[in-house]
């Protein structure tokens, strides 16, 4: 079967009972498939029957027209062009830091033009250079997670298999390595499997999102999309929202502000030494959003007001709130607010209101 | 059941001399109250055992020399010295034909001897060779057993093509697959027995040495192939 | 074909000796492996390689320097007789030391490997357990060096039961006492009892080729960290 | 020394340079003790030495009265009532779940009186009864890791010590979890040392907070101090906030308000059952803070106003914001507002001005 | 003590003799301890207690199994004949593969454990690094199971300079040819020698001795996980 797409087509229960996966994916092979899914939902048996580290009989895999599985047909692990970044410590303990970086460097995928991974960049942005002489038992738990990514991306994979690669980072290491996968997806678009439990990565990253439950799919689409929906069990509590993805035309050098422009309104946000034109992505809490009848425009520098329909409200976990989906052109964007004002200002599904979102909460 | 004085008594017998002796034991329970239990070592062995407190009552030795040094040490009696038998070397081919045909193709055989530091019967066979002439233009065909039994293994398996061992070895076996060596091309192979002090007081090992010095043994040892 | 009655003996003498000298063996490797592998002393490597020297020397060789140690007025047999225990030649307990002695690297070697694949984290964790050093090695230690113990007991059962120039020497071959099955089918082919001899060792290798399945079984398959399917 | 504190006093330079572990802590004994930092800034050496796992010369570590090490006298780890939640995974791979758990258990620390961890409860809490039978090498990543915290706290321990104990579970998990700790800290009054790279976990639970940065400490004290600071290299970008003690006064019952007093103001925020007079903990970021010259008051219910004074305004790591200190009463507030609005308004550090908090992004 | 000509040739053999057997035995016991470690067959557990088989009979009845086999008459006599090698009996490669078959448990045993010890984690890894089969054997597993090759590599060495019925029986003692110095030893011993037995011991346990280092300094201390002060 001809396709750009990533087809994963597993069914399998394990021996003793319990765990069955049942799944049937089909990922863009561009940008990158967040799975998502609590603890033991299957993620991490997905992604290593996509990598061919478990044999799933009858299984499907395919990245484009490249038919790793099928039927009888099964490329080993080591001919599949893959990366992949295990869940658990995965050094190899004979060697240090620096050799192990060198096991995948000597095996790479060749690589015409400049597309392949620079060792010294790759370094220097996960913070390993001083620690390349060291083993694995003189590493800090972040620190080998760090050399893992660094080795699976010296490889020069065609599709990055990532299994909470972050979980164990601080903050600030986390969005650095985040950026560069932002590149990553960008630039050499090497399609990225990407399994977390935060939402705040998976937003920012993702352009397509998996949600497992119990080995089965429950949600898969756009990111946007199913983001927007209010009726899966993702239990995201304060980290309800909506991703946005607009284009940046206009910038106020002196404030270090851009306007954002998508389909159904703009907003002012922080600039990123963007460039007119370019693409970005915006991330929208629910809990960011106010609700008014009239529009306010006091200060339109923090408050962006928005003209926006009601097209649902459902309760939230918590009974003094209520999520309130609003459409806006063809995007839809979530409020969350107190049950009391909703009733204050007498919000039902239909009305037209305004959505004010502050610019300092917007999320790129 | 056994008489009140009947006693068990333990012997230690030179590996070459075990098989006669099994039969001569088997002739002696028969005839006599007492058990008789042996074992069965190269006498070096044995002579170690002994002088490091082994509980035998009397040692059938390979050669003189043992027997006579317990004797002088005071592990023995001396009285109780003698010539039990006297060993006789033959030439053993099983295969005589195949022998043959392998000399007339010029194969190097292989000639296999009882390792002449430590065997009587091994020293014994290189004079003897050296006695016929054989050596020592053809030492490098020779191979040496640990002893007399794997020097018959040796032949037996057919990996050496021929080579001295004991008549009492062969007896069995068809005449025409071994010749007797000239007795006096090699010194007399004289296995000494001797009482041990262990066994000074026991019947069975004064009856039994006693009944390997009657004459009617004596002619039993000669049919096993010795002296 | 019969099989005689000290040829039972010393059957039953060969079993009796290798699960006694094996289990003392364990009983004794098992703190000398332990310190090996945790220790951090320069003599490590000096004393590991000075554990392996019994297997160097010949048996008989071995045999004869014990003997020599054994006799009334060496340096064992002094010690022996002044503890009242008579002397340990030619007697089973005899054997049983020289065995030791011969068979102890087998043993020492795959406890110490086992030991020390082990590594600190699982005893780390069972120190935040409360678990004492002593509990920690029993209830940790022991376990997870199962394959370690296991082989042990193979290769030093084994080689015992296959021993010989050793137990000939120090145990003078006497039938009931220290006849054992190696001393015996050595006996049976001097006396060219060949038939015998076969007979014995295919006896031999039959029942220690149970024993050693049952080791093997004992030992399981392993499950492997990764393979979920 | 008598005293009711944790003294942790280490310090020690690994064999081949490199890593410095220089720290000198006085920790309460009650409540939980953040210890935040980047990866490889010394958290699990930190945690190993006060276990007594790494014996570091002339170090002092003493809970309360009891004596761990001090000078030559050194307690083993074995004889230490703690428990201890390791980074990486640490179930005994020759035994089953239920087995690692019966470990612990047989070998607990007697408890007179009700203080006794609870075996269903905790089974029941951590959702791994269906597991008890499986092998470490049959359960997920996030699966070991409820394991081994249900293990650690049946030791029955005085002290526990819990290194990035959440970072492999889901959010919902990870709340629940949450929840129990906070029960632990309040009940059985145990303190607990915890190591996380998550703010949001830090100041939900913890009282007191330590940052170590390259072995060493540069900042300790009481979270809502320490979070208030605003010179601290901590880099937490949208997570940056305060927290706030506070009483809840009056109840809502008909939206699920409750009102939150503390000293310098009040906040109406969603209730949780909350009994009148109950001390509860607020988390406000800064992101949600929003400042105004003039007193707003169209809409109270769904946005607070305090009357604050400017003590600081900082730039933020992003150049369109600034990071602006307020005071009320002995709180401190931070607010994160657009530097552009900042101009609007004129703001002075002394100026007196209004923040306003929605009910909504009140953090508790 | 002056050492004679023919010491020094047997002391000479020996060493070359243990080198090549051990050499060898590393090479075709890795892949039977490799599938040993693999295979989930249900033969696994009888194959590997045949394996450890030769252990159990005394050396002088393999010896003597091992002639009968290189008789030119014989199983193994016939095959090298016909490929125009001659009789392996009385010659150094004669001596080589009965010790081989000797002392191949030693070397299976402790390699099987090392293998298993290794579990599959590093072998997923080193198969998403694009490493093949063969390269993740040589890459991985090898330097992984490297105590076990110490190991394997000592008991292997130590037992064939040891071994001494086989050698005897197959050898035939011939002085510059296939006599080893533990033959060597022995008769000294039993011709009351005893001075030249120490001494020829002693130089014995010297060389192995500084063999024996040499292999557990290669294997060095494994650093422990966790150990980070
Ligand atoms: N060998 C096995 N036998 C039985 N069940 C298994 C086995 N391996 C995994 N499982 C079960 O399969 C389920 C899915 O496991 P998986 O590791 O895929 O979860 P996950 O989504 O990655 O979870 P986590 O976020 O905790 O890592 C779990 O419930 C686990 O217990
Ligand atoms: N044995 C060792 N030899 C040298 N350096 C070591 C050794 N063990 C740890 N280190 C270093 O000490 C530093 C602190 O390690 P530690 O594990 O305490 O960090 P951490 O704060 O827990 O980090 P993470 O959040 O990544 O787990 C790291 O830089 C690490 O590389
Ligand atoms: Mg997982
Ligand atoms: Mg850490």
């Amino acid at each position: 079967m001809k396709t750009r797409k990533i087809i994963a087509k597993f069914k399998h229960q394990t021996e003793r009972g319990g765990f069955c996966l049942d799944v049937d994916l089909a990922l863009p092979t561009q940008g990158v498939s967040a799975i998502f899914g609590r603890s033991g939902a299957g993620k991490t048996s997905l992604l290593r029957a996509m990598a061919g580290l478990d044999r799933i009989a009858n299984g499907v895999m395919q990245l484009g027209d490249e038919i790793w599985q099928n039927g009888a047909g099964f490329t080993p692990t080591h001919k599949r062009r893959i990366g992949y970044i295990f869940q658990e410590a995965s050094l190899f303990s004979h060697l240090n830091a620096g050799e192990n970086l060198a096991y995948a460097q000597k095996r790479a995928w060749r690589v015409e033009g400049d597309g392949a991974a620079d060792f010294d960049m790759l370094v220097e942005l996960l913070g390993i250079g001083g620690l390349l002489k060291r083993h694995p038992d003189q590493l800090s738990g972040g620190e080998r997670q760090r050399v893992a990514i660094a080795r699976a991306l010296l490889v020069n994979p065609n599709l990055l298999l990532m299994d909470e690669p972050l979980a164990a980072l601080d903050i600030e290491r986390k969005n650095e390595i985040l950026s560069y996968l932002e590149r990553l997806r960008n630039e050499i678009k090497i399609p990225i499997i990407y399994v977390s439990h935060s939402i705040d990565e998976v937003a920012r990253l993702a352009d397509h999102m998996v949600v497992l439950h119990e080995g089965k799919v429950v949600a898969q689409g756009a990111l946007a999309a199913v983001l927007s929906r209010l009726d899966l069990p993702l239990k995201l509590g304060q980290d309800i929202g909506v991703v946005i993805e607009a284009e940046i035309t206009e910038r106020d050098e002196k404030w270090h502000l851009a306007r954002a422009v998508f389909n159904g309104g703009e907003l002012w946000i922080a600039d990123e030494n963007d460039t007119i034109g370019v693409a970005i992505r915006m991330r929208i809490l629910a809990r960011d959003v106010s609700l008014a009848k009239q529009k306010i425009d006091g200060d339109s520098s923090i408050l962006n007001g928005l003209s926006v329909e009601i097209i649902d409200i459902k309760p939230d976990e918590h009974a003094a709130m209520l999520l309130v989906q609003l459409r806006l052109g063809e995007q839809v964007l979530i409020a969350r607010i107190t049950a009391k004002s909703a009733a204050q200002l007498a919000l039902e599904i239909g009305d037209d209101v305004w959505a004010l979102v502050k610019s300092v909460s917007v999320i790129r | 059941s056994a008489p009140a004085n009947a006693t068990e008594t333990l012997l230690a017998v030179a590996a070459n001399f075990a098989k006669p002796m099994k039969q001569l034991i088997v002739k002696f329970e028969a005839q006599s109250p007492h058990k008789v239990n042996m074992t069965i070592g190269s006498s070096g062995k044995i002579y170690a055992q002994i002088i490091n407190g082994a509980p035998f009552d009397a040692f059938f030795s390979a050669d003189q020399e043992k027997p006579l040094k317990l004797v002088n040490e005071g592990l023995a009696l001396k009285r109780s010295l003698y010539t039990y038998a006297i060993g006789r070397l033959v030439i053993w081919s099983p295969d005589q034909q195949k022998r043959q045909a392998e000399a007339a193709e010029g194969v190097l055989a292989k000639i296999a001897i009882a390792n002449p530091k430590t065997a009587p019967y091994g020293a014994a066979a290189l004079e003897a060779f050296l006695g016929i002439g054989l050596l020592p233009e053809h030492k490098d065909q020779l191979v040496y057993g640990e002893n007399i039994a794997q020097t018959y293994q040796f032949i037996a398996s057919g990996v050496a093509e021929f080579g001295m061992v004991a008549l009492s070895q062969v007896i069995d076996q068809a005449k025409a697959s071994y010749e007797i060596v000239p007795d006096d091309i090699y010194k007399p192979i004289k296995q000494d027995m001797v009482m041990l002090n262990h066994g000074q007081a026991n019947p069975a090992s004064v009856d039994f040495l006693n009944f390997m010095r009657s004459e009617k043994v004596a002619d039993m040892i000669k049919n096993f192939g010795y002296k | 074909m019969e099989i005689s009655q000290t040829d039972m003996a010393a059957i039953w003498l060969t079993l009796r000796l290798a699960s006694t000298v094996t289990l003392l063996l364990l009983l004794i490797g098992t703190p000398m492996a332990w310190w090996l592998s945790q220790t951090r002393s320069k003599l490590k490597a000096p004393i590991a390689a000075f554990l392996a020297l019994p297997l160097i020397l010949p048996p008989t060789v071995i045999g004869f320097y014990l003997l020599v140690a054994m006799a009334p007025d060496g340096v064992l047999g002094q010690l022996t007789n002044g503890l009242g225990l008579g002397s340990l030649a030619f007697s089973f307990w005899g054997l049983v030391l020289a065995s030791m002695i011969y068979s102890l690297p087998f043993v020492v070697q795959p406890l110490h490997n086992a030991f020390e694949a082990i590594g600190a984290r699982p005893l780390e964790v069972a120190a935040t357990l409360r678990a004492t050093p002593i509990d920690r090695f029993f209830s940790v230690v022991m376990p997870l060096a199962k394959p370690g113990f296991i082989s042990a007991a193979i290769l030093g059962f084994a080689h015992t039961v296959g021993e010989f120039g050793v137990v000939l020497m120090i145990g003078g071959n006497i039938p009931y006492k220290t006849q054992v099955i190696s001393v015996k089918i050595y006996e049976h082919v001097e006396l060219f009892e060949y038939e015998q001899a076969h007979y014995l060792s295919v006896l031999m290798m039959g029942f220690s080729f149970v024993v050693l399945l049952g080791l093997y079984l004992l030992r399981g398959t392993k499950t492997k960290f990764g393979m979920r399917f």
